[in-house]
């Protein structure tokens, strides 16, 4: 046999993080909770750290390594540095969070970056293989987080929810590749995409594999009717891991839903599409829908969560680099909404007072206008409304929707759009229209107060930039 | 280049504009007498420059052109601009004048209220209202002046505000005007649709050539054009000359300061409808059917205000019925196609019933705003000078030779004797009782008021006296036309060439000429006679006496009479006291029912099917979709993994047949 | 009927037997160890398929390291078995009616002849000297290393997962201190008392 | 001779089975992970009739891959399974409904 | 020149600067700063717009003042300004109502001026922008970022039911836009991948296909016109509004909705329009007369300006839809007229509800003997919103009848009802509040109004008169454009068979 060692290079990210997770793991043992800030400092240094390798290593080549089974391409690229920023920010945003609540420990960090690792993983993955196993590191890495706040009942709750369902989750993808692998024989996906061509549609055992799949895939988005645990999850965990949960994560989902439907099974979109289509329609009707009977605001993201997954499904069901381009804008204008989203449930919580329940956010405009505004502008750009960047996002996706002739669902998603906006509007009204209830000053500390600042504002202010991020989105699909 | 004349032209109005604008603006810093200097002088001013416009347009003068053009559409330019021919001549001579009189009438009448430069200026810009009117050589500017003038009378009638009356009657004014206006803005609309212009000249050339166009209003209906426009038009005059059954708002605009603005409408403003009306003769005269409406609508008027005018005790409202009365008889005339006698009429009536109407402000002011004429009587010793200068009115209302009134009014009912059209003949008889009840009435008020034995309160009997200069001057002043004019113009205006080609009338339309022809006398004095004499032969004339005759019984020589009759015929009475029913009508069927439609609209409409059923209904349905399906989310695993599994499910089911 | 398709129905029927067992049994140590059973004939299927290696890891890994720490942690737990069949028929028709469609679907799905022998014949035997571990060996290191060291990361967050998920410090428990430890200084550990060398006796 | 689908209809069976013990379960936590250790053992199932029908190793390693993550999952869900126990000594999974709606 | 050609910019940029500026300003405790601040941008950005009357070339149908950058070249997004004579009085009314509305609030607004005077200049800046945009989806980003800051005057500075009426607000028009963004979207695949609005008029569409656009776009205008019956956001959010709020929903945001109509309905989707306009003109009608009726009823003043708006906006559907020049010049000029009276109506009761805190008609009654010179303004304005000729109100009116009469006579008499209908609520509503004996102690001690109110009502008052004068120099500057407008609505953009 003739064993080449595979070239390591474009895995030297991957390969720095978890050096990184490795060592902050033992420097960990020998802190004390004084100096517990070293890790933090660690932790968002490797993040950074990690962007510039990614950054120095950019190309608009595509690059298989280790046989296949990882590929460096602008997709990559482009969705590593997105959650390199991503998680960069949700440590910041979580610092005083966690130390008010005794979370700010050293595992927090190292569990989030082999979460961060698996994510990676996932992102690059060219083979059903590291597509699972890096699905699996994220998934043990959130379960874990999840469960973190080992004094609140409703975190281990939540993890165990998360845990029981999404192992079964991650068993119906399983069964899905098993039947992929059987039909096709391999399980590099570039080799099941030739098979699948050869194949065609009226394979019955590719469809049937397909469904397994695509339920998999939901779940991980947190589709309907696969979405039941996202708001369990979000509101049970506590908002540092909430926050983790709903930014990045969703990156990796959307990465490897590429990867096997476009990557993989682009030649199987005439099943899949309609299937993305019962989901996105259910997602955004049902995640719209129960959002306005929620008081709590965590409760209340997850759902509109779900909503905005609907959507993402909508630009990739549409089956064209244009489709997918915007749900890949979108999935990334998503990420930095909820990031802000949950950094300002973050920002007004207080030690021993969690900010969760919309009667919290009661006339913040009075005790911090400036917060107001910030939250304003988050809750418009959820909404999709100009000039934020939301609403390019539902733009790039509508548009995408139209280009292939599926206006009805153009016109159902932008009805339940409506449903949508009023629970954003209602946050938005407790915090100008009502009185608070307190008059308690928002306290945060000042990288938090900038970076959220800057989090929010670049919704708006990123318009001059947008173009070229689009473009960029384009390049990223069409270097698949 | 602008003419002498042309300066003359905008100066007319803009003399009574300015004033107005001052007086109404800068009224409470000027003071009172400058308020009234300066409108006074304004309207001097205009009367001059109108008797001057007579005078040129006699000599041959004659103007139609555009002051400025106003805005335009579709290629078609909207003009404000000046028609001054001998009928707007007259017509300004006859405003202004009357106008002039009020205002200085006014001096004394408001001299103590407080809104007295506010009054000031609504009559100025009433009086350039009117002459906007009467001079344009449009539609528009016509409708402009039309609903300028309503303006002004609104704010006259509701002049004390504080009068809930007035308040109210103004209100009613305006609307019940409005609804002439509608018709007539229709009018304006099919005439721009059809002609293009709404330039009269322009207009009245292609009329004729418009004669076969029919247009279909009801489905399967086609009525003719030049009819409908007519008609239309009609309802606009029907509106502001206050015709049946559109006279509501007249008898309460009494409401306004007694006998002032009262005037301004029942001697200046109706005449808008019945000037309008003779203006448009050219469109008029090519439809018998409008015309046929015309004058069943005037005899309607004319008959039937005239008995309501009978039971009226209120001295103001006997005036002001009569003047419905007497608009009626000028409607006839128009709808006879004697527009000169109608607008002779028109300037007769002008003149005795502003006569009257100040005679009676005058006894108002002497009763102590007293105007219920059975707590009057015998006031001629006190007040002669009114007392005489009523007299003169009424004779002349009642139509009794020489005084004006009886040729204009004799002229009309020769006019419609010798009208062809179908509605000639009903219209006859009702002009001819007219003539009766007429009579009875002017003179039931002069005895009630000024002969027998004074009834009001000894108060009020020892204060009696007769009123000052300043008004009785003007009846004075008004007396002597109202004595003299009708037997000077009558010729001119009706059998000669008063109004030259400014009035329309088709060859077979042209009573008055056959009336003319049927006289002895042609010209002069001999016409005078003869005419007369005519009068006497059938009868008008002696019905008139009889009126009078009859009403000296009445209420002179057996004034227990009238009870035993309203005992009698208390029906009749019922019926004419409550003026046949028409302000109930409209208050209930109208008014009230306008406003329980609307809040049948709005209550069920509005907050139930619409905003409650359709709005929050679906805000609603989707919050209480929200609550019910949240409960899917029970917070049991096994009933997500359920979900989980029964989505797989489904999709499998769903897609693997239909793929197969 | 061959050998190997007896054998195929004999731990086919035990597996499928064992698996309902597990998950309708109310004992969960007895279900712990039905699932050992299910392990130990799925094995040995996997053993006819000529997949030695998973099937002896399968009863190493699974039956000796997971179904253990399953057993200890059931034992740790001390749940009240007397609550826990409760409502269990209620749901059973409609599982068993959504389960068996299901599994008629998924059966049509499969055994449709898309995998029927004739398509897919049973292929002929290794060659000589074939090893499925060292095969397996072989491609882990080399091609499936990428993976594997994922895979090791895998099992490196499960352990800093269950550590910091169950470490608890109990308030008396007494342990070492190294960094306190090392950092000691003599002056920590040592005092020195003045004490005068004699002292008159009393008396 | 045993025809794949044998096996992959066994699979499928045992995938039923082991979805059917997450619905029907309603009490026993430790259960649930029972049940997702089954649906592990019918994907491998699959991945290692297919690898051997198609002659192709690769499914085996798959397998092993799976048993890995396997057996970190259970590590990691019997950890959680042991904090939620101590926090609320039950592992009832009726009494998990706290977070709903 | 350069001037010329960014002068569509700098109206649009700079109240939008200044609002911004303004809200850097700070709080409360400066707020004579803020208000001398708002009320400089606002006049700056008057005397900005003038050139575009002036300059304006009447003779062309063509857009002037054009501007055309890309912006997002990816989505062929472009950065197009440019008006023409109908949308070109939009801007002048913006910008002379900001300014007024800057004076009327200087001293009712006390809490968070800061914020107050920034939402209204925000606001101009992104209505010039709707009036401007030639890019549809720079249209639709103006015409919805709108919402925002109206949404928030409602809601902070409004009255008692003011979020119910504030969100009620936001979701009607959040749901036609939506549609509305749909249909550009179909457009844009259509026109060869753009978002020109004058690209779209050459488009050929089947009729059924623009049936649905149609649709879509009448969604997003009928709701913001608003024909009935999807108006009843309008009421609530007009009582609920401040004053400020009501006058520029009243007098702009309104007007947003018949714009529309004229550049997107009838020239893209002629056939439709054609095939709908009895469906649109039964709806105009019905809110001439339905909604006169109930504005009838009401005891709330801005409830009744409210109802009185919807019912003259029916008035301009109608002559939109009638399809000549004087139905559609009458429904601009009506409009424009609108804005400035209902604007007036509005600041009116503003004045009154400053002094007595009530907007029922029972608890008012001869105000005009302790405000004198209020009576006398709002005499004014009650009679232009009647449609007294002489005024702004009635040039529009006037038109549009004459444009109905053409398509149908009926249509022009239920449409002249109005003539009735608005004299009978308005004046009543006069007469129960200005006329009449004192109703009560807290209306004998009202002051008339003071120099600041004489000032916007006088400017307001200049407006409507000079309007009801003259209306040639507005009628004029549309003629061409509308002449273009109806040569589009006559072509047929079915496919050659």
């Amino acid at each position: 046999m003739n064993f080449v060692a595979p070239d390591i290079s474009p895995v030297i990210p991957e390969i720095f993080v978890l050096s990184m997770a490795c060592l902050i793991l033992v420097a960990d043992l020998y802190l004390s909770d004084r100096f517990r800030i070293v890790s933090f400092l660690l932790a968002v240094g490797t993040l950074l750290g990690a962007a510039f390798l990614t950054l120095s290593d950019m190309g608009a080549e595509r690059v298989y390594t280790f046989s296949n089974m990882f590929v460096d391409d602008t997709l990559s690229d482009v969705l590593k540095l997105a959650i390199y920023a991503l998680v960069f920010v949700v440590f910041v945003y979580s610092r005083r969070y966690t130390q008010d609540r005794g979370l700010f420990r050293g595992e927090y960090f190292v569990i989030g970056l082999f979460g961060t690792v698996g994510m990676m993983v996932m992102v690059s993955a060219s083979h059903l293989l590291t597509l699972y196993l890096g699905l699996e590191l994220l998934a043990l890495s959130l379960y874990t987080m999840v469960a973190f706040q080992r004094d609140s009942a409703t975190a281990t709750e939540a993890a165990m929810k998360y845990f029981v369902l999404g192992a079964m989750a991650s068993g119906m993808l399983l069964y899905g590749m098993s039947m992929l692998y059987g039909v096709t024989g391999s399980l590099e996906i570039a080799v099941i995409k030739a098979r699948v061509a050869e194949l065609g549609v009226d394979n019955l055992i590719l469809v049937f594999g397909l469904v397994f799949v695509v339920v998999g895939l939901a779940f991980k988005l947190g589709a309907v009717p696969f979405h039941m645990w996202v708001p369990d999850v979000y509101h049970g965990a506590a908002t540092s891991t909430t926050l983790y949960i709903s930014t990045a994560p969703k990156l990796a989902g959307f990465a490897i839903l590429i990867r096997l439907l476009i990557g993989g099974l682009e030649d199987l979109s005439a099943v899949w599409q309609d299937m993305l289509i019962i989901l996105a329609v259910l997602s955004i009707g049902i995640g719209n829908l129960i959002a306005i009977a929620q008081t709590n605001i965590k409760r209340m993201l997850a759902y509109s969560t779900i909503a905005h997954m609907g959507f993402l499904l909508l630009g990739i069901l549409s089956a064209t680099p244009n489709g997918y381009s915007s749900a890949l804008f979108y999935a990334l204008v998503y990420a930095f909404m909820s990031l802000g989203g949950f950094g300002m449930i973050l920002m007004l919580s207080r030690k021993g007072f969690e900010a969760e329940n919309l009667d919290d956010f009661k006339g913040l405009n009075q005790r911090s206008p400036w917060h107001a505004f910030l939250m304003l502008i988050l809750m418009f750009s959820m909404a999709g409304i100009p000039p934020t960047v939301g609403f390019y996002a539902k733009f790039g996706v509508i548009q995408s929707l139209i280009d292939v002739g599926l206006v009805w669902l153009a016109v159902v998603a932008v009805l339940f759009a409506v449903i949508g906006a009023f629970y954003y509007l209602r946050i938005i009204k407790l915090m100008y229209f009502d009185d608070p209830e307190t008059d308690a000053p928002v306290q945060a500390t000042v990288d938090m107060q900038v970076l959220l600042s800057v989090n929010a504002w670049a919704l708006i202010l990123v318009m001059p930039w947008l173009g070229s991020i689009i473009d960029l989105c384009r390049r990223a699909i069409a270097g698949l | 280049m602008i003419t002498n004349m042309q300066m003359v032209y905008i100066a007319t109005p803009l003399s009574c504009l300015i004033p107005a604008i001052v007086a109404g603006l800068f009224g409470w810093k000027i003071g009172r007498a400058m308020t009234h200097t300066i409108t006074i002088a304004g309207v001097a001013l205009a009367s001059l420059l109108s008797l001057i416009i007579l005078n040129d347009v006699y000599s041959g003068g004659f103007f139609n052109g555009v002051v400025y053009v106003w805005g335009s559409s579709g290629g078609f330019p909207f003009e404000i601009g000046f028609l001054i021919d001998k009928l707007s001549a007259m017509m300004m001579v006859v405003v202004t004048l009357v106008s002039l009189m009020v205002h200085i009438y006014t001096i004394g009448y408001m001299h103590d209220d407080p809104g007295y430069q506010r009054f000031f200026s609504y009559i100025s810009l009433f009086t350039f209202a009117m002459l906007m009117l009467v001079m344009s050589n449009n539609f528009l500017q016509l409708f402009f002046g039309w609903e300028a003038v309503g303006l002004v009378s609104y704010l006259l009638i509701g002049f004390w505000y504080d009068r809930e009356t007035a308040i109210f009657a103004n209100l009613k004014a305006f609307l019940v005007n409005r609804v002439g206006d509608l018709g007539f803005l229709l009018g304006i609309a099919a005439v721009f649709m059809y002609f293009g212009t709404l330039d009269y000249s322009a207009v009245f050339a292609t009329a004729a050539s418009k004669q076969n166009i029919t247009m279909e209003i009801i489905p399967g209906q086609e009525w003719a054009l030049l009819t409908v426009i007519c008609i239309l038009l009609f309802i606009g005059a029907m509106g502001k000359s206050a015709q049946v059954p559109l006279h509501v708002w007249l008898p309460d605009s009494m409401e306004g300061p007694t006998p002032i603005s009262a005037l301004i409408h029942a001697a200046t403003m109706v005449t808008a409808g019945i000037f309008m009306v003779a203006r448009m003769s050219p469109l008029f005269e090519l439809s018998e059917t409008a015309l046929n409406v015309v004058m069943v609508i005037g005899s309607l008027t004319a008959l039937l205000m005239a008995l309501v005018a009978i039971v009226q005790n209120d001295i103001k409202r006997v005036v002001a019925y009569s003047t419905l009365s007497q608009l009626g008889y000028m409607t006839v005339a128009l709808g006879a196609s004697a527009y000169s006698a109608a607008i002779f009429h028109l300037g007769t009536h002008a003149f005795f019933k502003a006569l009257l109407f100040l005679a009676a402000g005058s006894v108002i002011i002497a009763m102590h705003h007293e105007q219920d004429m059975r707590k009057m009587g015998g006031l001629k010793n006190w007040m002669p000078w009114t007392y005489i200068t009523a007299v003169v009115g009424s004779l002349a209302l009642a139509g009794i030779p020489p005084f004006s009134g009886f040729f204009s009014k004799d002229a009309i009912i020769e006019a419609v004797h010798a009208s062809q059209l179908p509605a000639a003949g009903f219209a006859y008889i009702a002009v001819t009782a007219g003539v009766f009840i007429t009579a009875f009435y002017a003179f039931r008020l002069l005895f009630m008021t000024f002969h027998g034995k004074p009834r009001m309160d000894e108060h009020t009997l020892r204060h009696v006296k007769e009123s000052p200069m300043t008004v009785t001057l003007p009846l004075m002043l008004l007396a002597i036309p109202s004595l003299g004019i009708g037997a000077i113009y009558m010729e001119p205006m009706i059998f000669g060439d008063f109004f030259g080609n400014s009035i329309f009338v088709l060859p077979e339309h042209n009573v008055l000429e056959l009336v003319g022809q049927s006289f002895e006398g042609k010209t002069g004095l001999s016409l005078l006679g003869s005419f007369i004499y005519h009068a006497l032969h059938p009868g008008p004339l002696w019905l008139a006496v009889a009126g009078i005759v009859l009403a000296w019984f009445l209420y002179i020589e057996r004034p227990e009479i009238p009870a035993l009759i309203k005992q009698r015929l208390e029906w009749i009475y019922n019926i004419l006291d409550k003026k046949y029913g028409f302000d109930e009508f409209n208050q209930f069927v109208f008014a009230q029912g306008a406003r329980k439609v609307g809040n049948q609209l709005w209550q069920k409409g509005e907050v139930k099917v619409i905003d409650g059923f359709f709005v929050n209904g679906s805000a609603r349905v989707v919050s209480l979709v929200s609550k019910v399906i949240r409960h899917v989310q029970s917070g049991y695993v096994y009933h997500y993994a359920f979900a989980m599994i029964i989505g797989l499910f489904l999709l499998l089911t769903f897609f693997l047949p239909v793929k197969q | 009927m061959t050998f190997e398709l007896l054998t195929f129905f004999f731990f086919s029927a035990v597996l499928v037997f064992a698996s309902a067992m597990v998950i309708t049994i109310r004992n969960p140590v007895k279900a712990a160890l039905f699932l050992v059973l299910a392990f130990f004939s799925a094995a040995c299927l996997w053993v006819l398929l000529e997949a030695e290696f998973l099937g002896i890891v399968l009863i190493l890994v699974y039956v000796g390291a997971v179904m253990v720490l399953f057993l200890f942690v059931v034992m740790m737990l001390d749940v009240n078995l007397a609550r826990m069949r409760e409502g269990f028929g209620e749901y059973l028709p409609m599982g068993a009616i959504v389960a068996i469609l299901m599994v008629a679907e998924m059966a049509i799905v499969l055994g449709s002849g898309e995998f029927s022998l004739a398509n897919m014949p049973q292929p002929a035997g290794h060659p000589e000297g074939y090893s499925n571990t060292k095969e397996l060996g072989r491609l882990i290191y080399t091609v499936y290393v990428y993976p594997f060291e994922i895979a090791a990361l895998i099992l490196l967050v499960a352990i800093v997962a269950a550590i910091a998920l169950t470490l608890r410090k109990r308030p008396n428990t007494k342990h070492q201190n190294t960094a306190q430890q090392i950092q000691v200084k003599r002056s920590d550990r040592v005092r020195l008392v003045k004490m005068p060398s004699e002292k008159k006796p009393e008396n | 001779m045993i025809p794949l689908s044998y096996f992959l209809i066994l699979g499928a069976i045992l995938f039923a089975l082991s979805v059917m013990g997450i619905f029907l379960n309603r009490k026993n936590v430790v259960i649930l992970l029972m049940s997702i250790e089954l649906m592990l053992l019918a994907v491998n199932m699959n991945f290692i009739a297919f690898s051997h029908y198609l002659q192709d190793i690769s499914g085996q390693i798959m397998v092993f891959f799976i048993l890995t993550v396997a057996a970190a999952e259970s590590a990691i869900g019997l950890a959680i399974l042991i904090t939620l126990f101590r926090r609320r000594q039950t592992i009832n999974v009726d009494d998990l409904d706290t977070l709903k709606g | 020149m350069l001037f010329d050609t960014h002068l569509l910019s700098l109206s649009i940029w700079l109240p939008i600067i200044g609002g911004i500026l303004v809200l850097v300003l700070g709080g409360d405790h400066n707020a004579n700063r803020i208000r001398w601040t708002a009320l400089a941008v606002a006049i700056v950005e008057l005397l900005l717009t003038i050139p575009l009357f002036t300059r304006f070339d009447k003779t062309t149908a063509a857009m002037q003042f054009q501007e055309k950058y890309e912006w997002i070249s990816e989505f062929s997004i472009n950065y197009h300004l440019g008006i023409d004579g109908i949308a070109m009085p939009f801007i002048l009314l913006t910008s002379f109502l900001t300014v007024i509305v800057v004076i009327s609030a200087w001293q009712v607004i006390e809490k968070r001026v800061a914020q107050y005077m920034a939402a209204f200049l925000i606001m101009e800046g992104l209505m010039i922008g709707v009036f401007s945009a030639l890019d549809a989806i720079l249209f639709y980003f103006f015409w919805e970022g709108m919402l925002i800051p109206m949404f928030l005057i409602i809601g902070i500075w409004g009255g008692a039911n003011r979020i119910y009426a504030s969100i009620k607000f936001f979701l009607y028009t959040l749901l036609g836009s939506l549609l509305m963004l749909v249909a550009f979207l179909y457009l844009y695949y259509q026109a060869d991948h753009s978002f020109n609005i004058l690209d779209y008029h050459d488009i050929k569409l089947d009729l059924t296909t623009q049936k649905l656009l149609f649709f879509a776009f009448f969604a997003a205008f009928a709701v913001k016109v608003p024909m009935w019956p999807v108006h009843t956001w309008l009421p609530d959010a007009h009582v609920e509004a401040p004053t400020g709020g009501s006058v520029i929903l009243a007098a702009i945001m309104l007007k947003m909705g018949g714009y529309g109509f004229l550049r997107f309905n009838l020239p893209i989707v002629p056939d439709a329009s054609h095939a709908l306009s009895g469906f649109i003109i039964t709806l105009s009608l019905i809110a001439v007369v339905y909604i006169a009726l109930v504005a009838l009823v009401q005891s709330d003043m801005k409830k009744l300006i409210a109802y009185s708006s919807i019912s003259h906006m029916g008035f301009v559907t109608l002559g939109f839809f009638v399809f000549n020049a004087q139905g559609i010049e009458g429904g601009l000029v009506q409009m424009i007229s609108h804005g400035f009276i209902s604007g007036a109506l509005f600041l009116c009761v503003g004045v009154m509800y400053d002094r007595l805190h009530s907007r029922q008609i029972g608890d008012y009654g001869g105000v005009v003997h302790s405000m004198p010179v209020f009576a006398a303004f709002m005499m004014l304005f009650a009679m232009a919103n009647s449609g007294l000729p002489g005024t702004s109100g009635f040039v529009g009116e006037f038109l549009v009848i004459l444009g109905a009469f053409q398509a149908n006579f009926w249509f022009a008499l239920l449409a002249g009802l109005t003539l009735i209908f608005s004299a009978a609520y308005t004046l009543w509503m006069y007469k129960r509040v200005i006329f009449g004996k004192l109703a009560n102690k807290k209306v004998a001690s009202l002051s008339d109004v003071n120099a600041r109110e004489i000032i916007f009502l006088s400017l307001l008052a200049v407006f409507v008169l000079g309007v009801g004068v003259w209306p040639l120099p507005l009628l004029e500057v549309m003629h061409a454009s509308v002449d273009n407008l109806l040569t589009q609505v006559s072509i047929s953009k079915l496919p050659m068979p």
